[in-house]
């Protein structure tokens, strides 16, 4: 089963990555571009033909390492 | 005194703070993160580097390392940790200290000599250095952007947590002080009980004059 | 078996002459995967097919040089146990088409040539060279070069520690990325790469092999053209976390009594390591290429053979050996596999699947590849034109102005401040100096290290260009207190196909050959990149030189920064005011035409030795070497280092003032010293027929000529900035 | 309007991160979990109200600035 994961900094954390790249592209002429907030996006396969368990699986490994919840929250999404 | 440096794959900065520590007659045996037990050991180290070359989020692998629990069960136990730069990051990731180490707000690694004021010296690595005092010590990290929640903030604050925070030569902590965009222009930090102290700058490489400066040997002069 | 077509051939870089020449030598057609090995081994940068009649002629030896030009890089005696190993590379196609990738596996593969040998790398340098700073790819390839070099070296945890960075026209659409490693190891814990012991075990470890880079080596030996980012292999990404391991796994394997010969899998990767291995050692070998670990499926015999797949190493084990290698390899996390053996066939033997896929002679791939005598056309000394005219109303305030705030003579902090410097705890001398100086770990001693090259002189002049790059190392090891010991180089041109270039490329060999003679300073390894041309226009003839030197003891190093303001300064050198081809004139009056400053290899002799003397007893406050922009930038940057100023006066006027401050002759230092010792440091001068003037004497805050005076603080501020405004948008 | 984007390495390169991911995880007993690539995940606003418009200055800032073309593809999505 393959899932998809996306990790984004909450919303209070300052993100300077996203910040840069803002500028990057306000220098790059695209002006009417404004927003942008920069996280990890993941694909994985777990090997287990039980959708909940499956899932389950996935939000262990973003719990246990993808995400720092600290800082981070994740999403997940089952796409074969 | 007796120090254990655990030693990470990616870890480049252990012979370093191994030769730092034996400088100061310190006994110091490197640790192998595989290892399921700790030597006797008095002080912790959790040297720079790049552990799991810093991917995913610096210090996030090897804060999930075999040796790691052992190493959270010693701070429990009320013995010395010490984290430098991929050390804090390890430290935080493991939860010993709040917050987390975000990239550079210029995005680039900074290698160069700062300022950092000694904010703290209730701590058992800095009980040997007066308090506000001001040392020249090498930083040189990609993410070392110190970042908290309000409430962790108000509670470093509250617990008297801050240790060291970028200033310029004078002292004065302000954002041209400030190297990476942390937050508070934090440095360095311990837990609520002092027992665990993380920072980003580089003691170990401040204790030749040859290499440029001796202000890192105060940290080391306390722990003894 | 599948038949190929000369057409083919010529697809994979081979000419039809060369062709031929395969067929003859094999007996038969080769398959396609055997062409495909004739071709990577066959092409420039693997045979050195243009430039090797001409490298043999280098001097490569000296009472210090262990190994000398053949292995993966070169080992000289650093005194005691301890050998220093060290080689410089190019990186440059890769860079241009992905510049932080590119100089990242630069650098990393620079490290693999030197710890294959048995050393732990202790400092990095590299020589980067970019087109002008309003091209429209120059920002964009700058940071990417810088950020890639310093990825892969700040993870691996070794010291940038120097290096050179231009900017010029003629790299616009050919950057330059060479990149230099030293390392230090002990003298009986060498390792080579001549295989040896028929039926040893042929072992695989590092990475798996994917689809990187096929054919990055012909790529590197071609011109590019508007086509190529179109055409342009998978890149190569770097895992420096993986050479991490790999490093740390192999010094491990070194300590046991295991290898028999090791070499990493660089360019032309499994192909190139095998061949290289078995025709050292005048043997066979077989690998079954089932075996190779892959990261991808369906992987061809092609494919695998001439992956450039980064962090990958081939040993040749002890027989029986295998477990105990596997272990360590396992440890560190890393693949192993045993894929062959040393054979007496003499041939290179795959298997595929049950196939036998090659089977040719070692001897076919390695010696009998083209060597060829292109045709070349030396460059004639340029005639001196008279500039008078030209220079006698330039405001001296101005030149050194406009010359302070340069790309080329600017600040480069914010470029080293990115690598770090530090680590390993030994840089004595950080980059800024006039070399590095790198303790070796745990003595009293310690390496200066320093690459140069000035390219608007090797294209006025190549056989002087040639000389004077490697002078500039010299006197640059000699003004930190070292005593040289040895070069690396690396020789980046434009098409050598085309005379006039052949010829820039045989001259400079020439030059350096003239150089290395005279100062006793032979070539231990280099590289050799050819065809940095786009749409028919090449570089500057480039060729960099990285110089090592020995310091006896870390206490006698000497810094270029001013110490007191209580000082005289002293130029040690004859000035004559060689005003052509000079920074002054080549970057800010635009006037490129004459010869470069005349080398004289006696006096560069003569004074360094002078000035290691001076160091060692003493005598000195600071050193530095005369270089870009004469006295007067030379001065400049001795106040900035030191922020205290100077006051010297010159007794000229007109155009000859501006020759005496701007001038580049060469073979000269500025030397700072103590009032008291002045007539001893003359006696001294007088005795060993050294030419010194005294210029003036340190100052406060200002540095003056004459009547002409600038504060300190604005000539910090004019060179500190420019890499931060360009960078900053 | 606003718009997801994810840039990925193409499937021949190299992902070292998450090479380096999936062996950690195998090492938390998630045991199950593979074939890991790991890379980035963008969301931005692009204040113009003509979807086809938005989507190509969104398009803009993939190629000049967001993805690495030599080695990387992307794929962009409007959610909003
Ligand atoms: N790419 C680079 N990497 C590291 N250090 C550099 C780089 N470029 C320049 N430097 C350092 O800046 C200093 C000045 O360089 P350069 O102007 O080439 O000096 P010189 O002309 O005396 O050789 C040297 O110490 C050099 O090592
Ligand atoms: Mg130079």
């Amino acid at each position: 089963m393959k899932f998809e994961i996306f990790v984004t900094l909450k919303k209070e954390v300052l993100d300077p990555q996203g910040k840069a790249v803002e500028g990057a592209i306000q220098n790059l002429g695209l002006s009417n571009i404004s927003n942008i907030r920069q996280g990890k996006y993941f694909t994985l396969e777990v090997n287990d033909s039980n959708e909940e368990k499956a899932t389950q699986q996935a939000e262990e490994a973003c719990k246990k390492l993808l995400a720092n919840l600290t800082i981070e929250e994740y999403s997940i999404k089952k796409i074969g | 005194m007796k120090a254990s440096v655990i030693v990470f794959p990616g870890s480049n900065c252990d012979r370093d703070v191994q030769v730092a520590l034996q400088k100061f007659q310190i006994d110091t045996t490197m640790v192998w993160h595989q290892e399921t037990s700790l030597p006797k050991s008095d002080l912790v180290v959790l040297p720079g580097g790049f552990s799991y070359g810093d991917y995913l989020r610096c210090g996030s692998m090897a804060s999930k390392s075999k040796v790691m629990n052992e190493v959270i069960k010693h701070a429990k136990d009320g013995g010395y940790v010490f984290g430098i730069c991929n050390g804090f990051q390890i430290l935080t990731e493991t939860g010993l200290l709040p917050g987390a180490l975000l990239r550079n707000s210029k995005l680039k690694f900074i290698c160069k000599n700062v300022f950092i004021k000694t904010t703290n010296n209730q701590t058992a690595f800095t009980k040997k250095i007066p308090e506000n005092k001001i040392l020249s010590i090498p930083i040189a990290h990609n993410e070392g952007n110190y970042f908290a929640s309000k409430e962790e903030i108000q509670s470093l604050k509250e617990y008297n947590q801050i240790v060291f925070q970028y200033c310029d030569e004078e002292g004065n902590i302000s954002g041209e002080s400030n190297p990476n965009g942390s937050f508070l222009n934090i440095a360095g930090i311990s837990n609520q009980t002092k027992n665990v102290l993380g920072m980003m700058p580089h003691p170990e490489r401040s204790i030749d004059q040859l290499l440029g400066g001796v202000d890192g040997q105060g940290i080391f002069q306390s722990l003894l | 078996m599948e038949t190929v077509s000369v057409d083919q051939a010529i697809k994979l870089g081979l000419t039809s002459s060369e062709f031929e020449k395969i067929k003859e030598l094999i007996g038969r057609e080769p398959n396609f995967t055997e062409l495909g090995i004739f071709s990577a081994m066959w092409n420039e940068h693997c045979s050195y097919k243009s430039s090797r009649v001409w490298l043999s002629q280098l001097p490569t030896k000296n009472k210090y040089v262990i190994q000398g030009p053949g292995e993966n890089a070169g080992v000289i005696d650093i005194g005691g146990e301890d050998v220093a190993i060290f080689k410089i590379e190019s990186h440059n196609h890769p860079s241009y088409i992905e510049p932080y990738q590119g100089a990242a596996t630069g650098v990393g593969g620079i490290l693999r040539d030197v710890f294959t040998m048995g050393a732990r790398p202790v400092a990095n340098l590299n020589s980067i060279r970019f087109g002008r700073p309003e091209h429209a790819k120059t920002k964009y390839l700058l940071n990417g070069v810088v950020s890639g070099i310093a990825g892969y070296g700040n993870c691996m945890g070794i010291p940038t520690v120097g290096g050179e960075v231009e900017f010029d026209e003629c790299y616009d659409g050919n950057i330059l990325v060479n990149a230099m490693n030293i390392g230090i190891a002990k003298k009986d814990k060498v390792f080579l790469s001549i295989a040896s012991g028929i039926g040893n075990p042929v072992i695989y470890v590092g990475s798996k092999t994917g689809r990187d880079g096929i054919h990055g080596a012909s790529m590197a030996s071609q011109e590019f053209d508007d086509n190529s980012e179109a055409k342009k292999p998978t890149v190569q990404v770097g895992d420096p976390f993986a050479e991490k391991l790999l490093l740390e796994a192999c010094l491990e394997l070194m300590k046991t009594d295991t290898i028999v010969s090791i070499q990493d899998m660089g360019a032309a990767g499994l192909t190139s390591s095998s061949v290289e291995m078995a025709s050292k050692g005048k043997l066979g070998i077989e690998i079954d290429l089932n075996k190779v670990p892959c990261r991808e499926e369906n992987m061809q015999p092609f494919e695998l053979m001439l992956s450039e797949s980064q962090e990958r190493m081939l040993i040749v084990l002890k027989e029986g050996k295998e477990k105990e290698a596997e272990k360590i390899f396992k440890k560190w996390d890393l693949d192993f596999s045993v894929i062959g053996k040393m054979t007496d066939s003499k041939n290179l033997v795959l298997h595929f699947k049950d196939e036998i896929v090659c089977d040719i002679p070692i001897t076919s791939l390695a010696d009998e590849a083209p060597k060829y005598n292109r045709k070349w056309e030396s460059t004639p000394l340029p005639q001196e034109i008279d500039m008078d005219q030209k220079l006698k109303d330039l405001d001296i305030k101005t030149c050194l102005k406009q010359l302070l705030s340069h790309e080329n003579q600017a600040n480069k902090t914010w470029v080293w401040e990115q690598y770090d410097h530090m680590v390993m705890g030994d840089t004595i001398q950080k980059p800024g100096g006039d070399a590095a100086v790198v303790r070796v770990h745990g003595t009293n001693k310690a390496l200066a290290a320093s690459v140069d090259c000035t390219p608007r002189y090797c294209l006025a002049h190549p056989f002087t260009g040639g000389m004077q790059a490697v002078c500039e190392t010299y006197r640059n090891l000699s003004a930190v207190g070292a005593e040289p010991r040895a070069i690396t180089n690396c020789l980046n041109f434009g098409n050598p196909e085309k005379k006039e270039i052949m010829g820039q490329f045989v001259d400079v060999i020439k030059g350096i050959k003239e150089a290395c003679t005279e100062l006793d300073y032979p070539v231990i390894s280099g590289n050799v990149s050819l065809y940095n041309e786009t749409n028919g226009v090449g570089i500057k003839p480039t060729p960099t030189i990285g110089g090592v030197g020995l310091i006896q003891d870390v206490n006698n190093t000497m810094t270029y920064g001013l110490k007191s303001s209580d000082s005289l300064l002293i130029v040690v050198g004859e000035t004559k005011g060689h005003i052509h081809q000079s920074a002054l004139c080549h970057d800010i009056l635009y006037l490129k035409k004459g010869p470069p400053p005349t080398m004289n290899l006696q006096e560069e002799k003569k004074n360094s030795f002078f000035i290691r003397d001076l160091i060692e007893k003493k005598l000195t406050q600071s050193v530095h070497d005369v270089s870009d922009g004469g006295i007067a930038l030379a001065i400049a940057e001795m106040c900035m280092a030191g922020t205290i100023g100077a006051k010297i006066s010159t007794n000229l006027t007109g155009p000859e003032r501006i020759k005496y401050l701007f001038g580049e002759d060469q073979a000269r230092y500025i030397i700072e010293i103590k009032k008291e010792d002045l007539n001893n440091l003359v006696q001294m001068a007088k005795e060993q027929e050294i030419s010194m003037t005294q210029l003036g004497s340190t100052n406060l805050e200002q540095f003056a000529i004459d009547e002409i005076k600038i504060s300190v603080d604005e000539m910090i501020k004019l060179n500190n900035n420019w890499f931060y405004n360009y960078n900053s948008n």
